[in-house]
């Protein structure tokens, strides 16, 4: 069963992708935000340079901090964005 | 009493100090980031994600609140372009001890560079801009508080 | 840039900050200080050494300035009779560094508490008077500071 | 030789002795702080009780704090006052 997932991006993540959000449908063998970044990187070389090193991006799942190894589950969006720079 | 904005346009500091001296508690600590003028800056852009910004300034504001015995805090974050002198943030705390409201204070400033969801892109007066990358420093900070 | 006062009337905390984040330097932190409407507290006297007080005062601002990399310090305590809820006292640090701005705003803080010379008296509701005695947390607040 | 000095009390020290300064004449023996304070006590008994307590009393040569042993030399005013408590 296939599964669909809203991501945003921001900063440069934003900037290199082009774009600052998209609807992506994952097939079921995607389960954590670590395989859904592998999936995007294997359909398209523009994610294999933006996302070349995975220590400089950060996530978000339904607007929590989470690490590659969280799990999708039922979560409606996913952020990527490089490390916050507020304050 | 927890307070948290996110706004485009400036704000007062002195009046949401004042705010907040007048719950009572006798110690009211604040601090004020500005966009310094380093070099060629011109101007910060600050970005942020809507969906969470006040949701992670509320979650900042509400660890202090657990872990210091505070009347009120306020956080105001600004977004969009902001010029060399503008005000960027306030953090202001009350407490009834004057150690509480400060080290509250300090404790928010360094979990907002860490774990709220802004972006500063610096605009050079050459016109050039590029993303600010975060500090080891401010991880570092962030880290020196214990949960 | 060291401003001191020794204050009658009131002040503006949000201008004492704004002067200071005129300066530029990025990070301005800063302390009020109010009477604490604690059970049946009408008001505090704030006795002090005329000839001593800005000369104390100035010697922390100096050492703070010293200890930290500041732009600007300013330091206001009142004198006279203040009701519960007047600002006693003002602490305002400005510096490139949050931390340093932070930190230094502290110890001037905590070296008022132990250094500079004003009394406080207790006006009770009644109208019965006493004065504060000094307290072992302010004297080992100051002390925490290396010189 | 005599030495003359102002004295300034402030807080409860100045209540208690009823009085906020006053001049005194000190014999030569008279060196440091803790002499003067001991030569007031010595003359009268209103010092002798708001001076029983030393540890409860600090003071300021020329307006810089100094403790007992403090040599007067040729200071111009002494202040006796109470652990300060501003701030």
């Amino acid at each position: 069963m296939t599964y669909q997932i809203d991501i945003v991006y921001f900063s440069w993540v934003k900037e290199r992708l082009g774009r600052d959000q998209e609807t992506i449908i994952c097939p079921a063998s995607v389960e954590t935000v670590g395989d859904l970044v592998a999936h995007l990187k294997a359909v398209d070389s523009i994610y294999q340079q933006v996302f070349s090193d995975l220590k400089k991006l950060r996530f978000a799942l339904d607007q929590d901090f989470v690490g590659l190894e969280a799990s999708l589950g039922d979560s409606r969006e996913l952020a990527i964005f490089p490390p916050v720079t507020g304050g | 009493m927890i307070k948290i904005l996110v706004l485009d346009d400036d704000f007062d500091a002195g009046a949401e100090i004042a705010n907040l001296s007048a719950l009572g508690g006798g110690a009211v600590a604040s601090f004020v980031g500005q966009v310094r003028g380093d070099g060629q800056l011109d101007a910060l852009e600050l970005e942020h994600y809507p969906a969470m910004t006040e949701k992670a300034l509320r979650e900042i504001a509400e660890k202090a609140d657990k872990q210091w015995p505070l009347h009120g805090v306020t956080i105001i974050h600004r977004v969009g372009r902001l010029k060399v002198g503008e005000q960027i943030v306030l953090a202001c705390t009350c407490s009834d001890h004057r150690q509480a409201a400060i080290e509250a204070c300090s404790f928010i400033m360094d979990q907002l560079k860490t774990v709220a969801p802004f972006w500063k892109k610096e605009i050079k007066q050459d016109g050039s801009e590029s993303w600010v990358e975060e500090r080891q420093s401010d991880i570092d900070a962030a880290k020196s508080w214990k949960d």
